[in-house]
């Protein structure tokens, strides 16, 4: 089978255009099409499945920087024995992909190392798959309780600590498996999916509008992220091309998200090492950014601000009122830095190498503080300008945090470089392409870069997922902790700070 | 008969059921154990003797034909004697339900009595040749007790490592010994103190050190303690306790006899050898005990702790008569004598109790252990009560001990100059050590007979046998007996120091203890009547309320949700160690290795990781190894002129003393 | 007369100890610019925990079942053989400092098995960490009461306390001081505040004494938080009557030395202890292998301490 | 002043002095040793001070100002400048740990006893009864700049050293002659000044002072 690469040019604010290519391929090349990309510098952001009458259609979202390029590879797999080949030789992210499908689409992935079940319940009933059978709901029985099989430390004297899925901290579900060594984690394995709310097989049927509100609910803390992510991907699939005041106008939006959780995070990086004062600073702040979000958007966590080519915001962008947060946040940050027991707690805690970082496919925060220049923002910008860019490279607890002190102020600059493009009059949003099957969308949410892609037909979803960078950084969590002592492990995971919601969908 | 070392799981099923259906002929056991107690019972009665009564002493040319048999008593020995002798009294009826349960080789049964007869004899040696005739008996009976399993490799090692130990600490003993009779042919030794204050320095010196490193090679003394940790987990449990809680005091006795009371007042420096010798022993005894998890080898390193803090007391001793402090000498030495009592008593105890899972259970791995407070009820409380006097808690019998070596150090005099730094030095010695023995003994407690079963037979386990039981319960009396009143023994301190530096010390033991001149007292018993009100108070105001609340609910462990919790899931033994190994690194030098079979090669999805972590003694891995190594090098040269039979061993050695004799005569 | 003296210390220290926890709390809220919960939230914390029904775990033993109980006793013992309110209570002769802190380490040590006997990893974990921060005390410990023992010639505590007030120009050495320092961070650590524990954390991975006592519920996790805020005002009380006993009752004969005695306590306790939850705002719990350093540190003061009470001259005004 | 208040200002005073020599080993911090520093030569300030008063001698008194200037302000402003102020101001690697550094530290100042003992011995009186204190922090700076591996720490712990000497003079008679003390300041200031130099000079050469930071990371 030949592969026929289609390419075009797309443009999503006025200004800012984008390379998008496909091509369908069969079982056999499809190890050495991706090979290809990946070899070419793309990265694999996300992969999804259709199920259709007779096949289950997989397609492999991979893209590129520098120009902003995105190629799509399809793959058709039959529905009665559903097979494809395992990437996990070239890809780790590919490889929890197929992990994923398997578990809800029953895509058998050959030769792949570890084919343990990922997303899937242990009382889900053996052939049942909620993404593809259109039966009905099966009876699940609760007192069915099947362990998750973590592979074992052997040796004699390693105990393991179980710690969730409930926690006494009002934190979402995961279960986490210490195998340690008195102090030292010698291996840590995480089982998350506790929850699984069935949210992509909810879009389908919804008209866009309804989608947008239902994204702001993928991830609690990034409502914004993540219905920027589905609006834009939407307006991509009708070709809509939005005028660069309200792309600005997103932009700011998606900054104030960013500043305002970055703050949480430092304060609750405080507090896990002890230090209430810092925490008490910083959730005065956070309380502060959120008071200028709702006088901007009438809510707290800037949510129905979204629609299909347009924004929601408040003439005035108090200005001002950044400058006081960014100066009292800089007090803030003297003190933490300065304290010389915060920093040794910090300072070269959970060391998330580079090429580990990489081979993961990290993104965001975890990512640049471990060296990679990974960012949305700047790689697949909607808007005309970019923020300045920044990254680490030690990747431990003190860097993560420094990243997101750096973060916040490229941010605070930003919304004031961004400000000027909010006063500019412009034609309202329009249809500059034809309208397509599907849609495809990166954000640079506070995490790291949201990936969604939509299907539409007759302006109603037929097929969307969503990708979370938390999907990405979840395996990286365990790698750092790997020799690092128990007691830090709270602190190293707010370091990440990574998402339940988004992750478990 | 099982060691903890055997690693095959099969092999040590097998031994395990057909140890169940050879168990040693019952005649044969009361008759070892009748002889055994015959002897022990005639040493506590000659103890008490000695101690009360005037020395005696006597003579008899049955069997060395060049000066005969010389024997005497006095208070020293007597409190030696009454230690072995005690202890010997209570380890029978568990030797008894030992024997009855355990096949063991032959020799090792035979040599118990004979052991413990030597033991009674050393102390009451009244000449060097004697003595060392007297002395090398008991090393040699006690060879066969720790050569129980011949078919174990390690069992194998730990009786060579032992024996090597002991024939080394016997010639330095030899030496020193036939330099001290040179200068005083045919002196007794209870006649020989101070006498030879007038000889060379040099001399003595030398004779000073070579007994310490004899006497301390069976104390256990760093680095001379290597056989400790090998001996004992292959002895039987009442042969370990009877090694433990009493021949190894005796090199202790050594020390006094020879390094300060025949040669004299000596030098300062001797003082302080002492002092920093038994410094080094108690920390680094116990802090290999809190690192390792097998029950016998870490009682094995809390005995080396226990015998360097006797020897800091005895160092002190000496420091004071030096000095001219006889009340503070002879305070210092009653804390010794108190510390070796009490340590005869919890670690006879203790290593009764591990008998008992040596013998019911077959393992003594705490990694392994677990949940015993179920199943074995008399030998949990039995540990407990061990492990709490082990960790020199109010309300133990080495309480006592302890507390008098602090008195003796707080209350130095201050116009001694810097010698006063040893105050603080040995007193932060001694207060790391109690803090790392309570450490040491919660983990042996906790891990081992707390919590849940860690293992299949762990959990199988029953009780020992109502004989096995006896001996523990007498111990654990005897325990609170000296924890609550030390008065039992007050007779022992007053002859001895009486005896020894002419003053009566200035303690006054009973119920409640003081040093009369310091203000300086405690009165367990008050403490304890403090703890029993307290506990009806509290049990009272449970019982009242009780009715204003909801009934009690047996629920699971909280498990974080997760509905079961695994014995994996409980702490380890080697976890507990593992802070103190990261702490103390320097010292410890710990090993780790990790291996890992990743299907990538940044680790990122792993089939497998296997963790090793292999305890070991890193002053035995720098010195005694590369000793050997260097002496395999030499040795190697000379291969022709040895087999390595222990009789050619034997033979030189009686050569060599033999030498010794005519040349020194 | 003395007895009832006895009666009143035990009972103060009782009712005052959730007050000055909760005082700590207080204190640092409003330096941290929050209200803070009531003076009486401990209180009624632990009414509403006596409340409750008890919850046996399964598979725990007898360890656990007391472990409570002699943690409780062990701290209400303590707190009839130290001098807090009044210099002379029945049977003080015999309350040496050294016996004091084996009777502190008892109720350690049956939390720790307590912890250890449910079988779970929080368990093991917290005593795991707590022994080996009270192993590491226990220099640190016994090298102050030497120093201070060394002024008194004796280490009976009430004798050292009569030294200090028979003469107070003492306080004023250095090596008072070097030994105050040191027991301040023996008294932290020991009550597991910040820097060596945080009390306030739910994050079970990182505690030490709560992680301990996890499964302990109903009344006997009320005794266990009373016998822990006695602990900590046991300890002030200790520290501050050996460096600055005024006011003690110097006998039990009258009444009203003995109201001032208590008055004194109280105000002095509220005073150190106001300070260590002031001081704690601005500081962070050490990474758990930083501890040693500090306790080292502590070890160190009062090594100082006892050289300088050695080699110093003995000043007197 | 009283001979018993003189003395026990005396002791308080040189004690402060070596618990701040004391803290210099233990703090991480490089601007915290600075400011370590300063505390510390301000209670040699006070040492002179309190000397010079007691023996109404006002050439003391100038000389203890003398101190305050340049051994307070002056040579901590200087070191200050060595250190980095936007790359590392922590000390992270020692060739030997903290814990055991300030361990060391004990053992020191209790060999420094037995070291002055003969001597205290010549003149018992309550001042060189203090001796012992100038000696170990005397001790403690050598092994300071021994085991320190930032040159910013190097610096201070030389200065520690000089302050130290002074200290000891302070003890031993009733103050250093003028001339001397001054010679030994400019001294100082000399070599300080070259160390710095040389110092700036291998920063520029080696972007990061502390290779071996990493080695930290595991503990």
């Amino acid at each position: 089978m030949t592969n026929s690469i289609n390419q075009q040019l797309h443009q999503i604010t006025s200004g800012i255009s984008v390379i998008r290519s496909s091509e369908a391929t069969d079982s056999d090349s499809l190890l050495g099409r991706v090979a290809f990309y990946l070899n070419e510098g793309y990265r694999l952001s996300l992969v999804c499945a259709k199920p259709l009458p007779q096949t289950i259609l997989v397609t492999y979202c991979l893209v590129g920087k520098n120009p902003d390029r995105r190629h799509e590879i399809q793959l058709e797999v039959k529905r009665e024995r559903p097979e494809l080949p395992s990437l996990a030789k070239i890809s780790f992210s590919a490889s929890r992909f197929e992990r994923e499908m398997a578990d809800l689409y029953g895509i058998i992935p050959l030769n792949h190392p570890l084919p343990k079940r990922l997303v899937r319940h242990g009382h889900w009933p053996e052939e049942w798959y909620p993404m593809i059978s259109s039966q009905e709901k099966p009876k699940f029985e609760s007192d069915r309780q099947v362990g998750y099989p973590f592979q074992e430390v052997a040796g004699s004297g390693i105990y393991e600590i179980p710690v969730g899925p409930i926690h006494a901290g009002m934190i979402e579900p995961g279960h986490f498996r210490f195998f340690a060594l008195g102090e030292t984690v010698i291996r840590l394995r995480i089982r998350l999916w506790f929850l699984h709310k069935g949210l992509e097989k909810l879009f389908v049927g919804k008209t866009p509008a309804e989608a947008i509100t239902l994204a702001e609910k993928i991830s609690g803390d990034t409502s914004f992220g993540h219905s920027l992510a589905m609006t834009m991907a939407i307006e991509d699939a009708l070709g809509i091309t939005v005028p660069t005041r309200v792309a600005s106008a997103r932009a700011i939006l998606l900054e104030a998200e960013r500043i305002y959780n970055h703050i949480g995070d430092i304060g609750a990086l405080a507090n896990d090492v002890g230090f209430s004062w810092g925490n008490a600073i910083a959730l005065d702040l956070k309380e502060e950014m959120m008071r200028l979000n709702s006088s901007l958007t009438q809510s707290r966590l800037l949510r129905g601000t979204l629609g299909v080519g347009t924004v929601k915001i408040s003439d005035h962008l108090d200005l001002i009122g950044i400058d006081r947060i960014a100066s009292k946040f800089e007090e803030l940050i003297e003190i933490l830095t300065n304290h010389s027991m915060v920093r040794d707690r910090f300072h070269g805690t959970a060391i998330l190498g580079v090429a580990q970082a990489k081979e993961m496919g990290c993104l965001g925060v975890v990512a640049r503080a471990s060296g990679i220049e990974v960012d949305a923002r700047i790689d697949h910008p909607f808007m005309t300008i970019g923020p300045t860019a920044s990254t680490l490279e030690t990747g431990d607890v003190n860097s993560r945090f420094l990243q997101r002190v750096n973060e916040i102020r490229a941010s605070v600059s930003y919304i004031r470089e961004l400000a000027r493009f909010l006063r500019v009059e412009e034609p309202i949003a329009q249809v500059s392409t034809p309208p397509r099957e599907s849609g495809f969308s990166l954000v640079e949410g506070w995490r790291g870069t949201i990936a969604h892609r939509v299907e539409i037909k007759d302006g109603i979803i037929t097929n969307a997922k969503i990708v979370d960078p938390s999907w990405f950084n979840w395996p990286s969590l365990p790698i750092a902790m790997t020799n690092t002592i128990v007691p830090d492990f709270p602190l190293v995971n707010k370091s990440f700070n990574l998402s339940y919601s988004g992750n478990d969908l | 008969m099982i060691s903890s070392q055997i690693t095959n799981p099969k092999a040590v099923e097998s031994d395990q059921i057909k140890k169940r259906f050879d168990p040693m002929g019952r005649f044969f056991v009361i008759m070892i154990c009748t002889l055994s107690a015959l002897v022990a019972i005639s040493a506590t009665t000659i103890a008490l003797l000695a101690i009360t009564r005037p020395p005696w002493h006597g003579s008899t040319n049955l069997f060395l034909a060049i000066y005969g048999l010389k024997l005497a008593t006095d208070p020293l020995s007597g409190v030696f004697l009454l230690i072995s002798g005690s202890l010997g009294v209570m380890v029978i009826p568990h030797l008894y339900g030992y024997l009855r349960r355990n096949h063991l080789p032959t020799t090792t049964v035979i040599a118990i009595p004979i052991f413990i007869f030597t033991m009674a004899l050393v102390p009451l040696a009244n000449s060097t040749p004697t003595f060392f005739f007297f002395w090398e008996l008991m090393a040699l009976a006690s060879v066969p007790l720790v050569a129980a399993h011949p078919n174990d490799q390690s069992g194998r090692r730990a009786t060579f490592v032992y024996l090597a130990m002991t024939q080394l600490g016997a010639m330095a003993i030899l030496v020193a010994l036939a330099i001290i009779s040179a200068s005083h042919p045919g002196t007794p030794l209870a006649g020989l103190s101070a006498l030879s204050s007038r000889d060379s320095n040099t001399l003595r010196s030398l004779a000073f050190l070579l007994a310490l490193i004899g006497f301390g090679s069976k104390a256990g003394i760093v680095p001379f303690h290597i056989w400790l940790p090998k001996a004992h987990p292959q002895a039987p449990g009442p042969a370990s306790a009877l090694m433990s809680g009493a021949m190894v005091s005796l090199g202790i006795y050594g020390i006094i006899r020879f390094c300060i009371l025949s040669l004299g007042t000596g030098a300062k420096w001797w003082a302080i050898t002492l002092i920093v010798f038994g410094s080094i022993t108690a920390i680094y005894g116990i802090l290999q005990a809190s690192v390792n998890k097998d029950l016998k080898v870490l009682l094995a390193y809390s005995t080396a702790e226990n015998m360097g803090l006797a020897l800091i007391a005895i160092g002190l001793f000496q420091l004071f008569r030096i000095l001219h402090l006889p009340n503070l000498a002879a305070e210092a030495l009653g804390a010794g004598v108190l510390i070796l009592v009490a340590h005869g008593l919890f670690k006879g105890l203790a290593f009764l109790v591990a008998g008992s899972i040596q013998s019911e259970i077959g393992i003594t791995d705490l990694d392994q252990l677990g949940g015993l407070a179920k199943i074995m009820p008399v030998s949990t409380v039995g540990f407990g009560i061990a492990a709490l006097s082990a960790s020199g808690l109010p309300f133990g019998s080495a309480f006592i001990g302890e507390w008098l070596l602090l008195q003796t150090i707080i209350h130095l005099p201050r116009d001694i100059g810097s010698l006063v730094l040893i105050g603080p030095i040995a007193l932060g010695v001694v207060a790391l050590t109690a803090g790392l023995s309570v450490l040491t003994m919660v983990k042996a407690f906790g891990i081992g007979f707390l919590g849940t079963p860690r293992s299949k037979r762990a959990g199988e386990a029953h009780e020992s046998s109502t004989t096995m039981s006896t001996s523990i319960i007498a111990l654990m009396i005897a325990n609170l007996g000296l924890a609550f009143d030390p008065g039992v023994i007050n007779f022992v301190i007053l002859h001895l120091s009486e005896s020894i530096s002419g003053v009566y010390p200035r303690i006054a033991l009973g119920s409640r203890i003081s040093i009369t001149t310091t203000s300086s007292a405690i009165f367990p018993s008050i403490g304890a009547a403090l703890f029993i009100v307290g506990a009806i108070a509290i049990y009272l105001i449970r019982r009242f309320t009780a009715s204003k609340r909801p009934q009690p609910l047996d629920e699971i462990r909280w498990g974080c949700g997760a509905k079961e919790l695994t014995p994996k899931m409980q702490y380890t033994a080697t976890s507990f160690a593992e802070p103190l190994e990261r702490i103390f690194s320097d010292i410890l030098v710990p090993r780790r290795d990790i291996e890992t079979d990743a299907f990538d090669s940044l680790d990122l999805i792993v089939k497998r990781i296997d963790l090793r972590e292999s305890p070991h003694d890193a002053i035995e891995t720098a010195l005694w190894n590369r000793l050997a190594r260097a002496l395999d090098l030499v040795a190697s040269q000379f291969r022709r002129f040895h087999n390595g039979s222990l009789i050619r061993y034997l033979m030189l050695g009686g050569l060599g003393f033999a030498v010794v004799m005519v040349v020194t005569h | 007369m003395s007895y009832l003296s006895l009666i009143l210390q035990i009972t103060l220290i009782v009712v005052i100890s959730p007050l000055i926890g909760q005082l700590m709390i207080k204190i640092k809220s409003k330096a941290e610019g929050r209200r803070g919960p009531s003076l009486l939230q401990g209180v009624r914390e632990l009414g509403k925990l006596l409340k409750k029904g008890e919850i046996n775990p399964i598979g725990t033993g007898s360890a656990f079942a007391l472990a409570p109980a002699i943690y409780l006793v062990s701290t209400l013992v303590l707190s009839a053989i130290i001098p807090l309110i009044a210099l002379k209570l029945p049977g003080s002769s015999n309350y040496d400092l050294f016996w004091v802190v084996g009777i502190l380490l008892i109720g350690t040590i049956a939390l720790g098995l307590g912890g250890l006997d449910t079988a779970t990893a929080f368990g093991g974990m917290g005593a795991s960490r707590e022994l080996m921060v009270a192993a590491l005390i226990e220099p640190s410990i016994l090298m102050a009461i030497y120093a201070l023992s060394i002024r008194a010639n004796s280490s009976n505590i009430f004798k050292i306390v009569h030294a200090t007030l028979s003469n107070p120009q003492q306080i004023a050495s250095p090596q008072s001081a070097l030994a105050l320092i040191g027991l301040v961070i023996v008294v932290v650590a020991e009550a597991g505040r910040i820097p060596i524990d945080n009390p306030s954390t739910h994050l079970e991975l990182t505690m030490i004494h709560e992680a301990m006592v996890l499964e302990v519920n109903g009344p006997k996790l009320a005794m266990v938080k009373l016998a822990s805020s006695m602990r900590l005002v046991i300890l002030i009380g200790l520290v501050v009557n050996l460096f600055f006993p005024i006011g003690i009752s110097y006998s039990t004969s009258s009444v009203g030395s003995i109201i001032l005695g208590i008055v004194a306590l109280v105000i002095k306790v509220s005073l150190l202890a106001g300070l260590l939850a002031f001081v704690e705002v601005f500081l962070a719990k050490l990474r758990l292998f930083r501890v040693p350093e500090l306790l080292a540190g502590s070890f160190v003061f009062g090594f100082l301490a006892v050289t300088a009470s050695y080699f110093l001259p003995v000043i007197k005004a | 002043m009283s001979v018993g208040s003189f003395t026990s200002l005396f002791y308080f005073d040189i004690g402060a002095f070596l618990f701040f020599t004391m803290a210099i080993a233990w703090r991480k911090s490089l601007f915290g040793q600075v400011r370590l520093l300063r505390a510390n030569a301000i209670a040699l300030f006070l040492l002179g001070l309190l000397s010079g008063i007691y023996a109404k001698d006002a050439a003391l008194i100038g000389l203890s100002i003398v101190i305050l200037l340049v051994r307070a302000y002056g040579i901590p402003t200087i070191i200050a400048r060595a250190i980095p102020h936007s790359g590392d101001q922590w000390e992270s690697t020692r060739v030997v740990n903290t814990t055991a550094s300030i361990l060391i530290v004990a053992a020191i100042t209790a060999f420094a006893y037995i070291l002055t003992e003969p001597l205290v011995a010549l003149n018992p009186t309550k001042r060189i009864a203090s001796l012992p204190v100038g000696v170990s922090a005397l001790l403690i700076a050598v092994f300071l700049i021994v085991t320190r591996r930032r040159i910013a720490t190097q610096l201070i712990a030389f200065a520690l050293f000089d302050n130290a000497i002074s200290a000891c003079a302070f003890v031993l008679t009733e103050g250093v002659p003028l001339v001397v003390e001054s010679g030994a300041l400019l001294d100082v200031l000399l070599l300080i000044f070259v160390l710095v130099a040389l110092a700036s000079n291998m920063r520029s050469q080696t972007q990061s002072m502390d290779i071996a930071e990493l080695r930290e990371l595991h503990e």
